[in-house]
């Protein structure tokens, strides 16, 4: 009841994190929405195994939890290159 | 409970391919191109299939952001407003939809254990491949010895993407003079990277290897440790990463990969078996099996891991090329 | 049963800290504060929501899994999280005091 | 009622494919083409993932207690279609960029232009 509670709560977290990333100020806003999407992607993938009782899938949390960095350094390498480039 | 998390995945990911379709920044549509990678791993893992989840996962938040994030660092980043008429656009999708809407009417219900796909060859695979073949997980089985050749040839395509990649963009000279690049005032950034690295690649070997038992393979585990070297290219710069593993290595790599899979074929043929038919690498049925599998996963691994690290050496080089000029 | 309860604490505990994190990405005024609002409560949040997952298991491969996407969610997310208040600083972002002044000295 | 309980998944799998679609047949730009494309092709992997999930079923993995399992085949299908994916769409946007450096533009009307010139 509790897990399922928690499931929820964080799928609004999410929700809360994709409007931020679809509604921003600035483009650091929307990687913050990002970044916070990613972590929470992997809280989810956990809870999920232990909601189904297979809590074995955790793997894929561990691949969320390695990997989302890239994905944000590339951003901001983009950044630099726009920044020197671009202006 | 997974009915409703999965209607609520749905709908976020109906919201984001919206919002990729009706955004202007091309760099705001590639990162909720990201957050749908995210959303439909979710939905992967809600729906049972672990190890599309973990596919979609490695390659969503490894790679494919990456190369569209070095493309558009070569393009530009901001969609120019078009001309077009949307209106026959939008007349042609939405006839299209409801077409496809009224077909599904016609379709046997989601989730019902009596639907056709399940009644022919799935039913043999679950009941008997762990018999057969020995191994826990089913989708390994199936990818790698009933539908081996099927296999080969994904490992091919992948390959002749990489070529076709190198051939439209060519791989990076070796510069001995390396530049000055990377984020050189990170230095947080640095530390934790380093740390980070090791990880990953240990990471993607326990994948490679695990893979029979539990969620993963081959092609997770090639994208995972492209990745590694792709952060490690980020943070320290494309010079040092190519002095690391060189662009020449990964072209044989890539090649060595595919022969390995082939290679594997054409050694059960000798051994008097068909193309890829394990039984008889080994005295035991399913000790050859177990035998071929582990073979050709690694193939695939290093063709993967070669193909994927080639192809963005070749985007970074463009991208590192025209900054610095 | 106790475990349990604790469990049922810390989940609860971890949810609320999430959900005010979100909030804080809507609700304050500037990047830096925002940065500091998602990336503080998510790491407080994702220790408090995994302990609790822990406490559920039987202490076996499942708890060590668990530990280890902890560690590298508490690597990883606030490593990134430094690196792009440190990149919006470089970028030319202004903090709340700063861009107060600016309109100060406009006005 | 049921028929929603029944097809929501495959409706909003065609609603996600004709996004794509869209994107695809609309945008001027040619890396949100390939976007469009990859939406369209995430689409079709939820579509064979849904058909082979089982009510009450567990992931295709031999467990101690667990008797049903959805059906592994459309997994095996798309896990390699995944990477096959991503490895064509790098062939996409290398032909981009390589139009990029031909033409100077990635809008397609502006280079259709161009193309009577040469």
């Amino acid at each position: 009841m509790v897990l399922a509670a928690t499931c929820i709560a964080v799928l609004s977290v999410m929700a809360l994190a994709l409007a931020r990333a679809l509604q921003a100020d600035t483009v650091y806003d929307r990687i913050l929405g990002i970044n916070m999407f990613g972590t929470k992607t992997a809280v989810l993938i956990a809870l999920m195994g232990f909601l189904s009782e297979r809590p074995d899938f955790l793997d894929i949390a561990i691949v969320y939890a390695l990997i989302n960095f890239i994905g944000m350094i590339a951003v901001l390498r983009f950044f630099e290159y726009t920044a020197t480039s671009g202006r | 409970m997974a009915e409703l998390i999965n209607l609520l995945l749905l709908g976020m990911l109906a919201v984001t391919a919206l919002g990729v379709v009706f955004l202007k920044d091309l760099f705001a549509v590639v990162m909720l191109f990201g957050i749908y990678s995210f959303l439909s791993a979710l939905i992967f893992v809600n729906l049972d299939a672990v190890d599309v989840a973990f596919t979609e996962a490695a390659v969503g938040a490894g790679i494919s952001t990456v190369l569209m994030l070095g493309t558009l660092s070569l393009t530009g980043r901001q969609e120019k407003m078009s001309g077009h008429k949307t209106l026959l656009p939008l007349l042609v999708v939405v006839t299209t939809g409801a077409a496809l809407i009224y077909g599904t009417l016609d379709m046997p219900p989601f989730g019902n254990p009596e639907n056709p796909v399940h009644q022919h060859v799935a039913l043999r695979y679950i009941q008997d491949s762990p018999q057969e073949i020995g191994l826990p997980n089913m989708v390994t089985s199936v990818l790698a010895s009933y539908r081996g050749f099927d296999t080969l040839g994904e490992t091919a395509v992948v390959f002749a993407a990489a070529i076709g990649v190198l051939s439209l963009l060519g791989l990076p000279k070796q510069d001995r003079a390396a530049i000055e690049s990377g984020l050189e005032s990170h230095l947080v950034l640095k530390v934790v990277a380093k740390i980070i690295i090791p990880l990953i690649i240990l990471f993607a070997l326990y994948v490679q290897f695990h893979g029979d038992y539990g969620p993963g393979g081959g092609f997770q585990a090639g994208v995972i440790a492209a990745a590694a070297i792709i952060l490690y290219a980020l943070v320290f710069g494309l010079p040092l990463a190519t002095q690391v593993v060189q662009p020449g290595l990964l072209k044989a790599l890539a090649a060595l990969g595919v022969l390995l899979y082939a290679g594997t074929g054409v050694a059960s043929f000798f051994l008097g078996g068909n193309f890829l038919d394990y039984n008889v690498l080994a005295a035991d049925p399913v000790a050859g099996q177990h035998l071929g599998i582990i073979l050709i996963e690694l193939g695939v691994g290093i063709t993967v891991f070669a193909a994927m690290l080639s192809i963005f050496y070749a985007f970074a080089s463009k991208a590192e090329r025209k900054n610095i000029q | 049963m106790i475990l349990e309860t604790i469990s049922n604490i810390l989940l609860i505990v971890g949810a609320f800290f999430a959900l005010t994190g979100a909030y804080g990405l809507f609700k304050f005024p500037d990047f830096f504060t925002r940065v500091h609002a998602a990336s503080v409560t998510d790491s407080i949040a994702t220790i408090l929501l995994f302990l609790g997952l822990i406490l559920r298991t039987d202490f076996d491969l499942v708890a060590v899994k668990l530990v280890f996407v902890l560690v590298f969610v508490l690597l990883t997310s606030p490593t990134a999280s430094h690196a792009l208040a440190k990149s919006a600083r470089h970028g030319g972002v202004a903090t709340l005091a700063e861009s107060n002044n600016k309109d100060n000295t406009d006005g | 009622m049921s028929v929603i309980v029944d097809y929501y998944n495959y409706w909003v799998v065609v609603f996600l494919m004709m996004a794509g679609f869209y994107t695809v047949i609309a945008a001027n730009n040619l890396v949100k083409k390939i976007v469009g494309l990859n939406i369209f092709q995430t689409s079709v992997f939820i579509l064979y993932i849904s058909m082979g999930k089982v009510s009450g079923g567990s992931a295709p993995i031999v467990a101690e207690g667990i008797t049903t399992y959805s059906n592994p085949l459309p997994h095996v299908l798309i896990l390699t279609a995944i990477v096959v994916g991503v490895a064509t769409t790098a062939v996409g946007l290398a032909l981009v960029v390589r139009i990029k450096r031909a033409y100077g533009t990635v809008e397609e009307n502006e280079f259709k232009d161009k193309d009577d010139l040469i």
